[in-house]
């Protein structure tokens, strides 16, 4: 860090208590006293540093995928909140709640502080020595242990830390590199492969005029929720854009639409094919569209579209007739449209539109294309959870690592994936805090949270150009006995390659050195210290990339048309709609009492798992609010309470994922249930992707009954009060607005 | 010339008054009427009238205390609230007038209230010791007259006392 | 012969005007002192048994206060919006019922009604401990009472002063105001008799009257001042009761609650207030009348006309209450219109209904002669009045809260817990404690001012039989005819 | 003596607040007038402020009982209002509304508080002093908005299990049992702000310095900032939107969005709302 | 003859109590505020290192900016850190073996911070702002430093270990508050402090 050659980690070590006192309650000291309470100076803190005053250090989010650039404010040597770094593209100086809560992981009372060995059922705490050992035993270069042996299941990932991954796989000799997410992306993404022939297209909201999203949260849990809500911001600004959603249950997203419609779950794609078949009545696109499509669209007439949706005929001619009118239009597919064993199907369906009405280009382009594959995103997927699971079933593991997921709770249950794991004869966990998967392993390593931490991070949706967002600690680590996984990474590389690693001491230094690496790709011409340090100070590296060609013709969007799924099953007569929490998404953060105590903003219920259920239905089975039911699927049965929601279809009940866990901390255990548990093996045909939408379930009411817990009071409307005003759009004058 | 105390117990109250009404007239040397002084265990305020005007203060007392709570407790609150200016409301001057009026009444009230007690005991003249002469059945159901003579008139009191029946006559040297 | 107007006046009103016996006028005043002095030393044995009971449940009180002390203010369950519950409508309850010691005591008094004069002592030392339970619920709801002095104006070492213009601190000048000039009030009057309990006393209690009547001798410029000061201060207490409890209502209707900002209710307050004293003073008169030996003095025809005095007042309080709902209704303010509605039928309806039913339908029974002189009867209705002016003061401070202006904030979990309950009935403990303990301590009925009323009764019936020896002076047209 | 005092200064200590001139850039302790303008339209109802706001004013968390006895400490709430004409679903979606302390000019809350724990500040601001507080809880009695917050229990003992008091905020205190708190518009950050300005000689310049809501807001739908400065973004919208600070009842035209919450109370709000829009013929 | 005494002494009671109460005066009586009054000498502390203060700023005439660095910039005025005492000290080697001075060698080469007491410690709940006060008076008004220091924190200069000399009372930074100063050595506009409940309560 500077020329004593103290590098950060020891310039936040001597900044212990400088000068004022934590002021922590005002009802502490409240005299005027003399010589009852300590000032300790600072023996030789940076020049920069003044007791009282805060410091911000640019650093990333690692809370979801986004890879938001933040800024931390550290005072006293401790991190105080997070704040969005301006610096950044993809956050542009904003925040989400799930990002702020980064503090609450950091001290985090059940964080777990040193390393615990499995001793008979339960886990014992062991010194790092002993940890070590027993991993280099284990695992280690004596061990024995072949590469096909070996897995490491990871979350999505990116940056260096990836790489080290990747390299200590390879000096294993092990392809078994599993990248797991719950929630992954990865239906959308070989949808997007067909129809763009990239992963993930760029999608220019500010540019539209008219969004239609077929079940897409892009506010609350998509791509980049920062991002796009900046987005969205402009999107709404003169000209005023229209938004409209069509899902199963109302996200977010739903929530801000002008026009919500509820569609039976699966169906999405036969409405987008019924709105195409009525664009192309439009003599305009008779030369733009291939006759073949125009052919193929043609018997999804209203009627036979409505009976399949069920959504009213003419909303089909009329979301068609928006589409007309407002162009340009961006039309996107999300989780719920994707979900389905035709998921690739729909969503290619559904992005038919956009290329019948020429969007590819004006709202819809390709992202840029980063020089650097080495680091690139992986962003996880279902199906590495269950080759993983399969390898484990068939005895063919003797060792895993597992970080940055927790396959035991997110797995459904028909996997039986907790007794797979625990045919492996050694899992090791790194984790934060010792969550269900940890309790199942052998060995589970402490490491440092993500803002005490170094590394580097890249999104797997990019708005501009390439962002590496660089992370850096916030503060010195909190506990003496947590290690970075960096540094357990580099330790685990140089068993097998200490040759090759031998100029890093630790990770840090590794960092800097692959980050000085990429000083050519960014055209910095100055030192490579002060390359450096510019990059650790402004938190991103950004890299003007050339875009990704998209295609934007007919012939990649090998359109095969999905099959009408909307069969009526007796027995379980509902669809279940899993849904995605923006501050839960797979439950890895339940831990935060922020989190935890943030409403849900549709149904402002906290602390709680709920079953959201339609007024009518429920008024036909006699359900009120707080009722306990059981949701029973083949797989298994949750027993919630409901909450009586109009916002969903009525053939369809919804229960919001990440709560229910057994063991990850005091604000998390016991608290609702784990929807996870009850899914059917519905896969996506094409990608064989969990069907996450898939499951159907019956519903029987019981004679328990509990208050649901929310901040709503016992009305849900304005009662007259002029407090929410609406204004329609054509009435509004935004362009004369400020 | 030597001055001695003298109480005279009835039971019959009219005794009592036509007893005082005769001394009043009577005229005898070393006595005055304002020697006179009654005890009773209820109020008579037509003997009184007999004994003559034995004015009463109390009344100026509560006018002082009155108009002291009242012009006193609005400068008190006024000048309070002026010098206070770290809470400024929100809607309202700093010196409003109305919430002022309410506790200026109360304050007029409660002035009022204590300075008329004042008056009163410094009218009553309480607290007191007893007077020797002081006897506990005045307390129950009998009227007493202290009359405050030279030595030379009182056998002629005596001698009235008697003649009205009263019930006990106690001198000063009888104890 | 009748030497006075006064005299005159009460012959013709004698001759003219029928009334019932409220004392026997033949009763020796050595009797009177002999019968309330008894009430110091042998009361019955209900005295002990309601004692025991109320210092038991003060006791509970004390613990829950304890606890909500130690605790913080969440274990009364009160919640965000909903931040004042039975606390603040327990403490209107026991300010109300401080009003009735005054009506007997200065009203009356300055009305001449003498048939006050047995029952006014106790009814004013109801006063003056309601109004210690009504200070205590200001401490027992403050979240903070370990600050309480902050809202007394005093100069202090951080400049601060209280905001005058809150009516919390109107409410706290008023009720000091009216609790340190009613405890006078009660302590000048019975001056004289504590002059009869010093002749009659020894040993210890013989110093503690000594004291406490600071020498009273009865002379002429004693009574003289006495009279003067004792109808003085009777001057500035009605007043003074009046704005107490309108200021109390101010609390309310100064601010802009729908149900609360309602014009009428500093009368409205006003008249709840007496109508509840008046029903508690039925109550302690049958008690006290019972367990002191009374009934020579607290007679049944002073008791009808509390009751016919009461019923008076419960129709006034009927009408304003009516007053209350009209306006609202007709006023059409959204919010005050729903917030009545919401009484009506939400959540609080049973308790409103019954508020209506006990304190308009139920003293309509008060008008039948034959269930005023009742006494078991009497006990009931009056207890009933009571518990519906409780009533009355927690659905005016409730159902506010739970359905105010603001629709997100309507009800959560609103119903008190144990803890408000516990303190509410350890207010009724620690009163009754007070009060017996009074009664005890002091002669609760007026010994001097019986006797003044035996005496004038007396006097009048002297006055008739010598109606025909009238002076001619005083003889006026209408008068007693020579 | 202040005899004199009280008849020198008579009219000033009648001025009746909100008054026209009240807040001026030429005069001396009145050149800031914090105020926010709020876009309905664009306000996702995301609750990335209520989190922001936990953060920053070190609100407690307390759990799900607490919560569900209407005891929760967020300073500010994002409320979800169902549209009352609807019919089988929330077609035109939800409303949502952020709702924190409106920082009245002339506050109800204000007026009421025995010990005077509530004030005006010369920013304009409703001060909530805790220190001061004794718990009458008569200011949310009267607050139209409900959104002061009493503290029921001692959080400072239970909402904070070690280590996460290391994450308290040492510029705000922690509240202890007994005392009502509110949005303070960060007035910490304010501060800090205002005398950094002052050591350079200037005012505080547009934009330095926001709450922590304004700074998280995604879609940036909070605009803070000084509106006597008459070339601040926030003093231009509520001039553009036809929002009068002095004025309890908007003349304004049809088209605009602007207005005040539950204006017709008087209290003089200090956050104007933008109305939502909603396309109706989508 | 008493009682029309009690009468007449009641009376002149209420009318010197009157005028002399507080809020008729600006400023109050002094010593009202607390029990010892505003010059309120506080305890003496006992510090680690018995720092004399008259060495320093007396005798040698430093500035108490030079060490407390903090005062012009932030709300602390900070207590110096270690490497600024040993600058200094590790160049005059004629006070190298005075027992402080060992002393203070003896924290720096453990790399210890040394714990000082608080003297002037305000209640937690109260921001003073060093940075306004400094300001204000030493920049802006150009007052000697020890001056505008003193107006709180006494003679320092004076001192060996310091000691707090005022009350530091709420109504005495008021008092202060409501006078009104000077705004700059040149104009002679004048202004008070601020008084709100928000500058100085967190």
């Amino acid at each position: 860090m500077s020329e004593s050659g103290i590098n950060r980690r020891d310039f936040l070590k001597v900044l212990g208590l400088g000068g004022s006192s934590l002021a922590l309650t005002g009802c502490g000291n409240t005299d005027i006293r003399s010589g009852d309470e300590l000032i300790m100076p600072n023996v030789s803190p940076e020049d920069f540093v003044v007791p009282g005053l805060s410091v911000f250090y640019a650093s990333t989010c690692t809370q979801c995928g986004s890879a938001c650039g933040v800024m931390g404010r550290v005072r006293e040597g401790r991190v105080l909140k997070m704040e969005g770094n301006p610096q950044s593209k993809i956050s542009g100086g904003k925040i989400c709640g799930l990002g702020q809560a980064a503090v609450q992981v950091q001290y985090n009372p059940d964080r777990l502080t040193q390393p615990m060995m499995k001793v008979g059922n339960g886990l014992q705490p062991v010194s790092w020595d002993k940890a070590m050992a027993t991993l280099n035993e284990k695992v280690g270069p004596k061990s024995g242990i072949k590469g096909e042996n070996f897995a490491f299941m990871t979350g999505a990932m990116s940056g260096h830390l990836k790489v080290l991954v990747q390299n200590y796989l390879d000096s294993l000799d092990s392809k078994n590199h599993f990248a797991y997410e719950a929630l992954s992306p990865s239906i959308g993404f070989a949808a997007n492969k067909q129809v763009y022939g990239v992963d993930m297209p760029r999608l220019h909201f500010d540019k539209a005029k008219l969004i239609v999203s077929f079940g897409s949260d892009f506010l609350g849990t998509g791509a980049s929720p920062v991002h796009f809500a900046a987005e969205y911001a402009k999107f709404r600004k003169a000209p005023r854009g229209t938004l409209v959603q069509i899902e199963p249950k109302m996200t977010m997203t739903g929530a801000n639409a002008d026009r919500w419609i509820a569609i039976i779950p699966g169906t999405e794609g036969i409405f987008a094919l019924g709105v195409a078949n009525q664009l192309l009545k439009h003599s305009e696109f008779t030369n733009t569209v291939p006759a073949g499509i125009a052919s193929l669209v043609s018997k999804y007439d209203p009627e036979t579209v409505s009976q399949i949706t069920g959504v009213r005929p003419e909303l089909v001619g009329h979301v068609a007739s928006l589409l007309w009118e407002k162009t340009p239009s961006i039309v996107i597919s999300g989780a719920s449209a994707e979900g389905h064993a035709h998921g690739v199907q729909n969503a290619v369906a559904i992005q038919l539109l956009n290329k019948i009405l020429g969007n590819v280009g004006k709202t819809i382009d390709g992202q840029a294309k980063s020089p650097f594959p080495q680091i690139a995103p992986e962003a996880g997927s279902f199906s590495s959870l269950k080759a993983m699971n399969d390898a484990m079933g068939g005895g063919k593991l003797q060792a895993v690592f597992i970080h940055g997921a927790n396959p035991v709770f997110t797995a459904p249950s028909f996997m039986g994936f907790r007794d797979n794991l625990r045919k492996v004869p050694f899992k090791v966990a790194f984790v934060n805090a010792a969550d269900e998967t940890a309790q199942e392993c052998d060995l589970v390593l402490p490491i440092l949270t993500a803002v005490e931490e170094f590394g580097s991070n890249i999104a797997w949706y990019q708005p501009e150009g390439v962002e590496i967002t660089m992370q850096q600690p916030l503060m010195n680590k909190l506990y003496p006995d947590t290690r970075s996984m960096g540094d357990i990474m580099l330790d685990l590389v140089k068993q097998r390659r200490a040759d090759e690693y031998k100029n890093w001491p630790d990770f840090f230094s590794y960092l800097k050195a692959a980050v000085i690496n990429m000083k050519p790709a960014v055209k910095y011409t100055d030192t490579d210290e002060h390359f450096w340090y510019d990059t650790l100070s402004s938190g991103v590296i950004h890299i003007d990339a050339p875009q990704e060609q998209i295609g934007d013709s007919f012939a990649e969007a090998a359109l095969s048309l999905p099959e009408v799924q909307n069969v009526q099953d007796p027995k379980f007569p509902f669809y279940l709609v899993p849904s995605e929490r923006h501050y839960f998404r797979d439950g890895r953060h339940a831990n935060c009492g922020w989190l935890q105590e943030s409403p849900d903003p549709l149904t402002t219920i906290v602390w709680d798992s709920w079953v959201e259920i339609h007024p009518k239905t429920a008024a036909s089975m006699g359900i009120k609010e707080g009722d306990y039911l059981e949701i029973a699927s083949q797989n298994g049965t949750l027993k919630v309470k409901a909450y009586l929601f109009p916002g969903i279809h009525p053939d369809a009940v919804s229960i919001p994922l990440g709560q229910g866990h057994e063991s990850l901390g005091r604000f998390a255990n016991g608290v609702g249930v784990n929807p996870f548990t009850i899914l059917n093996p519905v896969f996506e045909k094409d990608t064989g992707e969990l069907a996450m939408f898939g499951t159907r379930v019956s519903v029987k009411k019981t004679s328990d009954s509990e208050i649901v817990v929310k901040d709503e009071g016992p009305v849900s409307t304005q009662m007259g009060r002029k407090l929410v005003v609406t204004l329609p759009a054509d009435v509004a004058q935004l362009s004369k607005e400020i | 010339m030597s001055k001695s105390h003298m109480l005279a117990l009835f039971t019959d109250f009219d005794e009592a008054s036509n007893a005082i009404r005769e001394l009043k007239a009577s005229n005898l040397e070393g006595f005055n009427i304002k020697d006179v002084t009654l005890k009773s265990p209820i109020e008579h305020p037509e003997i009184e009238e007999l004994l003559g005007k034995r004015p009463v203060y109390v009344q100026f007392f509560t006018l002082f205390g009155a108009i002291f709570g009242g012009l006193g407790g609005f400068t008190f609150i006024s000048s309070s609230q002026a010098t206070f200016l770290l809470q400024p409301k929100g809607g309202k001057p700093v010196i409003p007038i109305p919430p002022d009026m309410v506790l200026t009444y109360e304050l007029f009230i409660l002035f009022g209230v204590y300075i008329t007690v004042l008056g009163f005991f410094i009218g009553a003249k309480l607290p007191m010791k007893r007077h020797k002469l002081y006897n506990a059945r005045v307390s129950e159901d009998q009227i007493g007259i202290l009359i405050k003579a030279d030595d030379t008139a009182m056998p002629a009191i005596k001698d009235l006392m008697t003649r009205h029946k009263a019930l006990e006559i106690i001198g000063e040297g009888s104890k | 012969m009748i030497n006075t107007f006064e005299e005159r006046d009460v012959a013709v009103e004698k001759r003219f005007i029928h009334k019932e016996k409220d004392i026997r006028e033949d009763i020796a005043w050595a009797q009177i002192n002999k019968d309330v002095l008894k009430s110091l030393e042998r009361p019955r044995m209900l005295f002990w048994v309601i004692f025991i009971a109320s210092l038991a449940l003060f006791m509970v009180g004390v613990s829950c206060e304890i606890y909500q002390y130690q605790t913080g203010m969440g274990v009364a369950n009160l919640d965000n919006p909903h931040v004042w519950g039975l606390y603040i409508g327990t403490f209107i309850f026991w300010i109300g019922m401080s009003h009735s010691g005054t009506l007997l005591s200065a009203i009356l008094h300055i009305m001449h009604a003498d048939w006050r004069k047995p029952i006014y002592r106790f009814a004013e030392a109801m006063t003056t401990f309601s109004l210690m339970t009504a200070g205590l619920f200001v401490m027992v709801h403050l979240g903070r009472v370990w600050q309480f002095y902050y809202v007394v104006a005093y100069p202090n070492e951080r400049w601060t002063w209280p905001n005058f213009q809150s009516p919390l601190v109107w409410d706290a000048t008023a009720i000091f105001t009216y609790l340190t000039s009613s405890m006078i009030f009660l302590y000048i009057g019975m001056i004289p008799d504590l002059a009869i309990c010093r002749d009659n006393a020894t040993g210890f209690r013989k110093s503690f009257y000594t004291f406490l009547s600071l020498g009273w001798m009865g002379t002429d410029r004693q009574w003289a001042n006495f009279r003067v000061t004792y109808l003085t201060v009777a001057c500035f207490l009605i007043p003074l009761a009046v704005s107490v409890h309108s200021i109390v209502a101010t609390d309310f209707a100064v601010s802009q609650q729908p149900g609360w900002h309602i014009t009428s209710f500093p009368p409205y307050f006003v008249a709840g207030a007496l109508y509840s004293g008046c029903a508690a003073i039925i109550t302690l008169f049958i008690v006290l009348r019972y367990v002191f030996r009374f009934e020579e003095y607290m007679t049944m025809p002073i008791l009808e006309k509390t009751a016919k005095l009461t019923f008076a007042i419960a129709m006034v309080w009927t009408y304003l209450n009516l007053v209350e709902y009209s306006s609202t209704w007709y006023g059409d303010d959204m919010y005050a219109k729903q917030a009545l509605i919401y009484r009506a039928t939400g959540d609080f309806a049973p308790y409103w209904w019954m508020m209506n039913f006990l304190g308009s339908v139920v003293p309509f029974t008060l008008a039948f002669k034959r269930i005023r002189n009742n006494i078991p009867a009497m006990l009931v209705i009056s207890i009933l009045l009571n518990v519906g002016m409780w009533l009355e003061r927690w659905m005016i401070v409730s159902p506010t809260f739970a359905n105010g202006i603001y629709p997100w904030t309507w009800d959560h979990d609103q119903w008190p817990s144990l803890v408000q309950w516990g303190i509410v009935a350890g207010s009724f403990g620690w009163f009754n404690m007070l009060f017996m303990l009074f009664c005890k301590i002091f002669p609760s009925v007026s010994m001097y001012e019986v006797k003044e009323m035996v005496y004038h009764r007396s006097l009048v019936r002297k006055g008739t039989e010598d109606a025909t020896q009238i002076n001619p002076e005083l003889a006026v047209e209408g008068g007693i005819a020579s | 003596m202040s005899i004199t005092n009280l008849l020198n200064n008579w009219s000033f200590y009648r001025n009746k607040r909100p008054y026209r001139g009240q807040y001026d850039l030429n005069k001396e302790y009145s050149e800031y007038k914090w105020a926010m303008a709020l876009d309905l339209d664009i306000c996702t109802g995301c609750n990335a402020c209520t989190t922001a706001c936990y953060a920053e004013n070190n609100l407690p968390v307390v759990g799900k009982k607490r919560f569900h006895h209407g005891q929760v400490m967020h300073w500010i709430r994002i409320e979800r209002y169902w549209d009352e004409k609807m019919v089988d679903f929330p077609e035109q979606g939800a409303s949502f509304l952020p709702m924190m302390c409106q920082q009245c000019e002339a506050a109800p809350c204000e007026t009421v508080c025995p010990v005077g724990a509530t004030s005006h500040t010369n920013d304009g601001l409703n001060s909530q002093n805790y220190h001061r507080c004794i718990g009458s809880r008569y200011c949310s009695a009267n607050c139209p908005y409900k959104v002061r917050y009493f503290n029921f229990w001692n959080y400072p003992s239970t909402a904070w299990p070690a280590p996460l008091p290391d994450q308290l905020n040492p510029d705000v205190t922690v509240r202890t049992k007994g005392i009502m708190e509110k949005c303070t518009f960060c007035v910490q950050r304010l501060n800090e702000a205002k005398s950094r300005a002052r050591t350079e000689y200037r005012l505080v310049r547009d934009g330095e310095v926001v709450p922590a809501c304004v700074q998280a807001c995604p879609t940036s739908a909070i605009t803070f900032g000084n509106i006597v400065d008459p070339n601040s973004k926030v003093a231009k919208m509520w001039k553009n939107q036809q929002v009068d600070l002095y004025k309890d009842l908007q003349e304004k035209d049809n088209t605009v969005r602007g207005y005040r919450i539950l204006e017709d109370l008087r209290p003089f709000p200090s956050v104007m709302y933008m109305e939502r829009i909603r396309d109706t013929e989508a | 003859m008493i009682h029309r005494l009690l009468a007449v002494l009641s009376f002149v009671f209420l009318c010197v109590g009157t005028a002399s109460a507080e809020p008729l005066k600006w400023g109050g009586p002094i010593g009202s505020q607390t029990s010892d009054g505003y010059n309120a000498l506080g305890p003496v502390v006992k510090q680690p290192i018995e720092f004399p203060h008259y060495r320093h700023a007396r005798d040698m005439g430093i500035s108490c900016l030079y060490c407390h660095t903090g005062a012009r910039r932030g709300y602390v005025s900070v207590i110096p850190r270690i490497d600024k005492c040993i600058g200094c000290h590790q160049n005059i080697e004629s006070v190298r073996n005075k027992p402080r001075i060992k002393k203070l060698f003896e924290y720096w080469e453990k790399k210890e911070p040394i714990p000082w007491k608080k003297v002037n410690d305000l209640p937690d709940y109260v921001r003073f702002n060093h940075e306004r006060h400094v300001q204000r008076f030493y920049f802006r008004q150009n007052r000697p430093i020890r001056e505008v220091c003193g107006y709180c924190h006494g003679d320092v200069a004076n001192m060996t270990v310091d000691r707090r000399v005022k009350s530091l009372s709420m109504g005495w930074c008021i008092s202060c508050h409501q006078k009104d100063h000077r705004e700059n050595d040149v104009s002679m506009k004048t202004s008070h402090g601020p008084y709100e409940c928000w500058q100085c309560h967190k």
